[in-house]
């Protein structure tokens, strides 16, 4: 996953990619013809310190490799952010950035 | 788009030495996935969502979402809306199997202005429902989704 | 489904109707013949005839990316017996490598025809 | 549907333009030009560097908000390690190239006058690669193309400019990948001109046919059909099996002539690549 995140008017703007191959387990294997088992990002919880400033919950019709965009007041240039997914599996991935 | 391309360039340069950690943490306790997103109709899901089906249509929502989608694998949505204490807002394709797209639970300090990339199976309404003061409001638009030639 | 084979139909009339116009009389003969069930020419020649055309249209750059896969299903048919089926399928591939074959022979004489110009 | 719209275009193409006199390559390329200027007369010649987007505000709005965070950056962030990692010999990337490989790609593909052929970023890799004693790398995708891409993000906004010295073989190389580009072939029967020239801007199913100037800028591109970040040889490759003709190797002379013309027509236009294509 990455992030960008920068202060544009007061708000922290922050921007994220994360891998991730979001399978709804309706995709046939080209090769097997069998399906391919679901598994993706059913959550995305984004911390500025101890705060929760976006929680996500997504389904099967989000594009693989998940692009968000959200913005939030009270932060500042230096502060930290930690974003965490959470898959299908229970699978998850924290990833942390420094606002710019 | 010049200019954002030289900015982006500079981002592309540095981003390697943005600090990224990565730790496995603990699942998150927060509000739990709702089966809102295993239902297959867009009332079924609003009713697991909301405990409601009953929208009030607000065109002052923006939708920005194209009308002819480039690539129905990965179609740009941006929801935003002025009014004041949003506290949810979320997307939905009606012709997609489960047609619950996502939902984003916005705490105070966070704007209504959210962003995110979805699969359009083929042409069809996206709704988006904002939840404000309680209240539900909806304004929705039709995505023609294309089947590519050569480019695709 | 249908809508695609008559696309493919479509596709392979125009293709033929582009090019046999251009295409040499001895050739057409040859074909008209072999459509009327006149002794056909035994499938050992055939065979060789569709592969040197073939080698000749890639030799030219012209080979087309249907041919190749057809080859071998030709030759899966005919190892499996079925000297008919085969004898179509090495046909097509014959006809397909003589229609690339004219296809360079008319780029070379033509390609300035799709060169825009300015008056 | 799609045949039959190509097949009146082919008509209509052969009805506008007739058979041109041997031109030198400058004016090949400005005959090019003033044919989309008078076809697209609103465009700037830097907004040839955006392809198909510059033709249509929806789909451009489309790119721009997948710009907004670009599906390559992981590719250039790898391209950059592997540029810096030095090969077993000690050496590195850099010592092949002008300026340390940094910002160059605006004067490729080159003719080499002295081995008599061209040399576009990607073979020029391969070579440096072999040439210090480690293996040639596919050409399409993966590694080669991640180092490409990195040194093509290198040189954005530079301004292509590509040379074509006064030399019997450059010359020839020039007009063998012109030829290449205007000849039809494939069981469709057509040539790159007829989609990218004859009938640019122009629909073809869902397509908008994006114009042949330009093309070159924005390469090695992700696109979301790949999946992946690929060269623009591997374009080649797929255009012809679009067609239907047998695609010729990656890095052949026959590719490598065709990218020197092609990129010599986008003389002038900025680099803008890697880029992002559906």
């Amino acid at each position: 996953m990455k992030i960008k995140a920068k202060i544009r008017r007061d708000m922290a703007v922050v921007k994220a990619l994360a891998k991730h191959p979001m399978e709804t387990g309706l995709r046939k294997d080209k090769k097997t013809d069998k399906l391919i088992p679901a598994k993706f990002i059913k959550e995305l919880v984004c911390k500025h310190g101890d705060k929760v400033v976006y929680h996500a919950d997504f389904g099967r019709s989000v594009s693989k490799n998940p692009y968000v965009a959200f913005s939030f007041a009270g932060a500042k240039k230096g502060d930290n952010i930690a974003m965490t997914w959470t898959d299908s599996d229970e699978e998850t991935l924290t990833v942390e950035a420094v606002i710019k | 788009m010049r200019k954002n391309r030289r900015l982006l360039l500079k981002s592309l340069l540095g981003i390697t030495t943005m600090a990224t950690a990565m730790t496995a943490m603990p699942r998150l306790a927060m509000a739990k996935w709702s089966k809102a997103f295993d239902s297959s109709s867009v009332d079924d899901a609003l009713d697991d969502l909301y405990g409601t089906t009953e929208l009030t249509t607000d065109d002052t929502i923006t939708l920005k979402i194209p009308e002819i989608a480039e690539n129905g694998a990965v179609v740009p949505v941006t929801v935003k809306t002025k009014m004041d204490n949003v506290t949810k807002i979320s997307i939905f394709a009606e012709k997609n199997p489960q047609p619950l797209a996502a939902s984003f639970t916005l705490p105070e300090g966070t704007a209504p202005n959210v962003s995110i990339r979805i699969r359009l199976g083929e042409s069809q309404i996206v709704k988006a429902v904002v939840e404000a003061d309680g209240k539900l409001y909806t304004t929705e638009q039709e995505v023609k989704v294309t089947i590519g030639g050569c480019g695709g | 489904m249908t809508r695609n084979k008559l696309h493919l139909v479509l596709l392979l009339a125009s293709s033929l109707t582009m090019l046999t116009a251009c295409i040499d009389s001895s050739l057409a003969n040859e074909s008209t013949a072999s459509s009327q069930n006149q002794p056909a020419i035994d499938i050992i020649t055939l065979i060789e005839q569709a592969e040197q055309a073939l080698a000749e249209a890639g030799r030219l750059g012209f080979e087309w990316s249907v041919t190749g896969p057809l080859l071998e299903v030709a030759h899966t048919t005919y190892k499996a017996g079925n000297h008919e089926q085969a004898t179509t399928l090495f046909q097509e591939v014959k006809l397909q490598s003589l229609l690339a074959i004219e296809q360079a022979r008319y780029a070379d004489e033509n390609w300035q025809m799709l060169v825009p110009v300015i008056d | 549907m799609k045949c039959l719209t190509c097949l009146s275009a082919m008509l209509v193409g052969t009805l506008f333009m007739s058979t041109p006199s041997f031109a030198d390559p400058q004016s090949d390329s400005d005959d090019v030009r003033a044919f989309f200027q008078k076809r697209f007369s609103n465009i700037t010649l830097e907004d040839y560097a955006d392809g198909a987007y510059a033709l249509n505000e929806n789909a451009r709005m489309q790119w721009e908000e997948i710009e907004e965070f670009p599906p390559y950056e992981d590719a250039v962030d790898e391209g950059m390690v592997l540029f810096e990692t030095p090969f077993a010999n000690g050496k590195s990337y850099a010592s092949c190239f002008p300026n340390g490989g940094i910002g160059i790609k605006q004067d490729y593909p080159k003719y080499d006058i002295e081995t008599q052929q061209v040399i576009t970023v990607e073979f020029a890799i391969n070579q440096c690669r072999t040439s210090n004693g480690e293996t040639a790398l596919p050409y399409g995708q993966g590694e080669l193309a991640y180092v490409s891409a990195y040194m093509a993000s290198t040189s954005r906004e530079n301004i292509i400019k590509v040379i074509i010295p006064d030399d019997d073989g450059a010359l020839a190389a020039y007009e063998a990948g012109k030829k290449m580009f205007y000849e039809r072939k494939g069981q469709l029967n057509l040539a790159c001109a007829t989609c990218h020239i004859s009938i640019a801007g122009g629909q073809l199913r869902a397509e908008i046919t994006s114009p042949a100037l330009g093309h070159t800028t924005h390469f090695p591109a992700f696109r979301f059909g790949w999946d992946d970040i690929g060269t623009l040889q591997k374009r080649y490759a797929g255009c012809n099996k679009q067609v239907r003709a047998k695609p010729f190797a990656l890095q052949s002379e026959e590719y490598r002539n065709l990218e020197y013309f092609h990129t010599f027509m986008a003389n002038g236009l900025p680099l803008n690549g890697p880029g992002s294509r559906k």
